[in-house]
């Protein structure tokens, strides 16, 4: 019996073959997203998680900013904020044990840093220094991706080995909805459910692709609807309930890891920022709508519920947002020096050894360099 | 002659010039693609197309595109012409079976009777600080596709009659629109009839007698730039800008290194494998009795696009095409 | 408004963008693929419109047979028989009006034949002296396409085409089982429902892909079930049962042409001989699973319920097995003579106009011919 | 040296041992793809392998080629040593973003901490009467693509050798598997030890002294058959079998140049922007002065691949790289 046999509803049927081999039901969405803040539940969320939560998206918020300030003073290239999405960075974080893995989508920033990752390694892609900065090995983290989707199969991948390795690990891969309209979206979650491999899929459905809106992007129930055509589970989830979408994603790593197989999670959300900041969004949506989501901001959303049912003091409040203010300093502080480059890198990493054709345009560079140098010097 | 003054463009206005002549012309033309409509496109140059001409004929597409490329492919089966924006370069990527297998390929399958006039617009290139997958070059993979044309304009009166041209071709064209040129400006009044060149001529864009640098889309003005530079050594540099490396003028790039006995060619795009050696080798094929030297490449280096700060070690830019001409063998007299 | 827009279902939801913007419900397909045959519902079937499936089925069958015959006298390169999966291409080719577009698979030279192509000219591809043998428009056929799922986009583009013109015209595409797990049948689907385009997506799943079978294919409940992931109706139908598949694909036509977007179709059979002439079936499965389906035989299916309900007679059968008889030996006739080749062809079509490149390699091979030629006449 | 008898074997049979020996000496060692499990693959290259290693060692995989490559990416950043089967040439490109945007790309990313050691083996070639999309010769995107190695065997030993250097190479090699050698013969006996040559060096299969033939994969045969027949013309033709197209060996084909004077590349690629342009030129730029003659070029035409009956007018043959080689100005004296 295979690693993928291991489970009970993969079975070829006999003919004929055209039996449901399993009932389509528990693999549908609820109508309605699953939300925490503001309702029955939330009584019996543990106060120390909502605390947690609330502190890390203090952080990533202030980090969004941040990271957008830092773009308009030329230290980074280009930064797409998660402004209003935190609920999602954050929780994908801390639903993962230390053995597992986060896939990030390029605007995932938050994500990685709540992970672990030193905040300035994390953000060298975008200061364009190198491209992955940090040691995806250390925090078990994949760089962030660019090229959208593509990083689902990798993830797939990467649980798929774990599982056959007899290793306890799952993977928690992000996308955006706009993504989910990529075939490596389909091949991954397909590859995934018939591996019945230990992978959670956060679908961030912050509205947009770029300027594209969701009506544009797909004419499903939902985007967790999708979840059904490969016969995976398929969760809704309030994106911006930072509680709600830990407590889904907290069970569905925990379903992969018990060899439940994988998971598709939509958290519906809104981008509150610009796609990037070199993006004009007012070119495809009112100030309203903008205006409308405000109001259920995860950040606030999580305050109220602290602040409402007395688990936080002013004195705490002022507390993490100070905190966020040293990260932002901090952040500030390392970003306003300039890294140190080395050009001769651009042929270190290529291949484990450089081929002679390599090695040659590295003599060349080398010879430039030093030129280059000399006349400096001369000067 | 017209008396109108000319007016300074950048090559982005005239490529939506060009789109929106082209729609305004043939109700067939239909611009397609991630954010192309509503948002002007992310270079904004198909902005103002959707307002003027509906959704139905400039659509935001859902995101991806093989699926982009592929519904155009049945669009100008049923007799459209599908003007596809890619939005960067590495983007174009999934669509790379649909190109390759029946872009390419669907004129040829049945015997001419279904061709597929499609434009594939690709913005290309580095030199933009864009991070990973924002700046390949990806010619050399259209190039060894026989079935597409593949073009790439250098000037703003390009940008527009290449564009309408490949537009108007009954051909599939793979339009690279070089990045960093997109707010290059250039006296080009709009309002001025176009004459439109037809796809397949290289032009030479400065003349001289030492040696030719053949040269195509974003790095046509750094040779330009050498040229200049190469006069304070003494050589007179001439530059072909191939401008369509598909079909390939082989006739006015080897009547100048005839002229000249001497060449260089010069493209951002990577080395091995790339462009250029297709051109060395051709020029060598037809001028070989001709050349004073091998023919040399000054290329990108063969490493994955390198991040922002590093990319000016990468691109080629004057004084490596210098120290290329340098290595020319010139003896005292020949320069 | 946009031709997109032109229906109910496609609008963008105010926020909070979560709820549902369907009900899945109408969507989801039935748990027990549609049959006609053998059931109360044949009673209800046009005795004409049976008749008519069994003569192609008949004939269907004996072109399957007769092309596998000529792939062992050296007069087809490679045939992919579509025996026991005769019902859903015919019905395929019967669902369609006149102005209808047919995007078929490599395997569907059936459907193809069946909606009117010339046999020989279907062949051709496969025949090897050039790709695709017919002209796309005479018939409105696409060519057969051989790399899997590519076909889809096609139809898509095609249909949507037509709608924008204001055209009567609806796409029928189809692809197997295996097929259903690329990108571009993703990316397909989905562009057909955002766009609402009039196509009907018909999967045969006939159980294998090559040697793969459906359960190392998909988890999904069904292939159908795939519809809800694109907010479009997916519907499950027995493949061997003609009337049934003409149904459901008459049905989603209909609907296609009345406005109503795309449908997807999983027709549930079999495929009887093995991959191609090539393949060893022997590998991969049992005799007996192969036994158990030819007791569901699609020609055999109608034949009983035609003879069953005294609705043909033994004359008529004998008059449809001649007609086969007849359609066979002509096409055997027709595929022993040599095809009339010309090597120059290679250059022809490749652009409307030769570069100069082409043709200066127009030029040697004209040149390497005529002295082929001469040595010919010389010996 | 060993006294067993040698066995003919073909070089199918030599990559099916290939695979099994790397599979037993590493466990990190997978096998993936279409049919590759109970079937054993089309072309039975990995028959047997998931009976003797289980199917998580040798999985049938869903069919979709970027996820087949994607789900790799994973597995090798996981440690395992994944070995890809793309099914044909042409149906690679599904996956080539994944290769290009990925696999090539992964190690220069992170700094050389994620390298990715995998093999991606993909049949290619005509010359087997293959319909539409099965005959590409689709090795000029590879090459562009830095990042990649890059190798073919045209013998049954190097198919064992570089097999298992690609597998054993901690970057990812796309593995060039010439379709129509699968079948052919060679003394081999796989049952004793073989050797490993290392990825990036090319041999010469004859010496001659008048010109040399630069070639690779299927059309090594092509080129041994058309040196034994320059016999009557008189000439004495040198052959150089490239087996890996990156990294380049220089060395070697330049010494072969050097002495010779004359070179022809024969491929079955097309030839614009085919390899054979990268390889004159770097010939023509290290050998200038060495040449008597440009360095020409056999290849195949630049059209979409034929249909079977048509093929053979345009795979390189016999006569076409013969007449190439008179096309080497000779003088009488110099053959
Ligand atoms: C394959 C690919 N195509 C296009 C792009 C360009 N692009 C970058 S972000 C983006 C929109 C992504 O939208 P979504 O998936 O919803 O993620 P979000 O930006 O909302 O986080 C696009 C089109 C890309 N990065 N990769
Ligand atoms: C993109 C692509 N990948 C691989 C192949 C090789 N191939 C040809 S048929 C086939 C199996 C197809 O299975 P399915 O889609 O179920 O159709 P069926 O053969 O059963 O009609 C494969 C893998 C191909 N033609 N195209
Ligand atoms: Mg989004
Ligand atoms: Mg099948």
């Amino acid at each position: 019996m295979t690693v993928m046999e291991q489970r009970g509803a993969y079975r070829p049927s006999p003919p004929p073959a055209w039996q449901p081999r399993t009932d389509p039901a528990p693999l549908l969405p609820d109508a309605e997203p699953h939300r925490v803040l503001g309702t029955e539940a939330a009584a019996k969320a543990d106060p120390e998680l909502l605390r947690r939560l609330y502190a890390q998206a203090v952080l990533g918020r202030r980090y969004n900013t941040q990271a957008t300030a830092l773009t308009k003073q030329g230290r980074l290239a280009v930064y797409p904020s998660s402004t209003g999405q935190e609920a999602c960075e954050i929780a994908a974080a801390l639903a993962l044990q230390e053995q597992d893995w986060l896939f990030p989508s390029y605007r995932d920033t938050l994500a990685v840093v709540a992970r672990g990752v030193d905040p300035v390694e994390t953000l060298t892609l975008l200061r364009g220094d190198w491209h992955t900065g940090y040691d995806p090995y250390e925090h078990r983290v994949a760089p962030l991706s660019t090229p959208l989707a593509t990083q689902l199969p990798h993830a797939v991948g990467l649980a798929h080995a774990a599982r056959l390795k007899g290793d306890d690990v799952v993977a928690l891969a992000m996308v955006g909805d706009g993504g989910t309209s990529e075939g490596d979206f389909h091949e991954a979650l397909n590859f995934a459910a018939v591996w019945h491999a230990p992978v959670v899929f956060l679908v961030q459905n912050n509205g947009f692709a770029i300027s594209v809106p969701l009506a544009k992007q797909t004419a499903a129930p939902s985007l967790a609807h999708k979840a059904v055509g490969y016969g995976m589970p398929g969760r809704l989830v309030d994106g911006n309930d930072a509680a709600a979408v830990h407590e889904v994603l907290t069970d569905a790593v925990r379903h992969a890891r018990e060899g439940g197989g994988p998971t598709l999670v939509e958290a519906v959300t809104y981008r509150i920022d610009a796609h990037t900041n070199a993006d004009d969004a007012t070119r495809y949506r009112g100030a309203a709508e903008v205006e409308a989501w405000r109001d259920h901001d995860p950040v606030q959303l999580l305050e109220r519920e602290l602040t409402g049912r007395g688990l936080i003091g002013e004195d705490e409040i002022a507390a993490v947002r100070e905190e966020a203010e040293t990260m932002a300093a901090r952040l500030r502080e390392r970003m306003n020096q300039d890294p140190v480059l080395d050009p001769m890198d651009l042929f270190a990493h290529v291949y484990a050894e450089p081929t002679s054709q390599l090695r040659e345009q590295q003599a060349l560079l080398r010879a430039e360099l030093e030129a280059e140098a000399e006349e400096g010097t001369a000067r | 002659m017209s008396t109108v003054a000319l007016k300074p463009a950048t090559m982005a206005q005239a490529l939506t010039r060009a789109l929106r002549d082209a729609m305004a012309a043939d109700p067939a033309v239909h611009v397609m693609g991630e954010d192309v409509g509503t948002l002007g496109g992310v270079f904004r140059v198909t902005d103002g197309l959707a307002k003027e001409f509906g959704e139905d004929r400039c659509t935001d597409t859902p995101l991806a595109e093989a699926g982009i490329l592929g519904t155009a492919v049945g669009m100008a089966m049923y007799g459209l012409r599908p003007v596809v924006e890619m939005q960067f370069d590495a983007f174009a990527y999934p669509a790379f079976e649909q190109l390759v297998s029946h872009v390419a390929k669907m004129r040829n399958r049945t015997r001419g009777k279904m061709p597929l006039p499609l434009t594939i617009r690709i913005p290309y290139g580095g030199g933009i600080g864009g991070v990973e997958h924002h700046s390949d070059s990806s010619e050399a993979y259209y190039m060894a596709t026989p079935g597409l044309h593949v073009v790439t304009p250098a000037t703003v009166a390009d940008a527009y009659g290449l564009l309408r041209a490949a537009i108007a071709s009954d051909d599939p064209v793979v339009f690279l629109e070089p990045k960093r040129l997109y707010w290059s400006k250039d006296s080009w009044n709009p309002d001025e009839p176009q004459t439109v060149e037809p796809i397949g001529r290289a032009v030479v864009r400065r003349t001289g007698r030492s040696a030719t640098l053949i040269t195509y889309g974003p790095s046509v003005p750094v040779c330009l730039e050498a040229a200049e530079a190469a006069r304070a050594e003494g050589w007179d540099l001439e530059v072909v800008d191939l401008r369509s490396l598909v079909p390939f003028d082989d006739e006015t790039v080897c009547a100048s290194v005839r002229r000249t006995g001497r060449a260089v060619v010069v493209h951002e795009s990577g080395g091995f494998g790339g462009p250029g050696g297709e051109i060395a080798a051709r020029v060598t094929e037809r001028c070989f009795h001709y050349l004073e030297a091998p023919v040399l490449r000054v290329a990108g280096f063969d490493v994955p696009y390198p991040p922002p700060m590093l990319e000016r070690h990468h691109l080629p830019g004057v004084d490596r095409i210098l120290d290329a001409v340098a290595r020319l063998q010139w003896e005292a007299e020949s320069r």
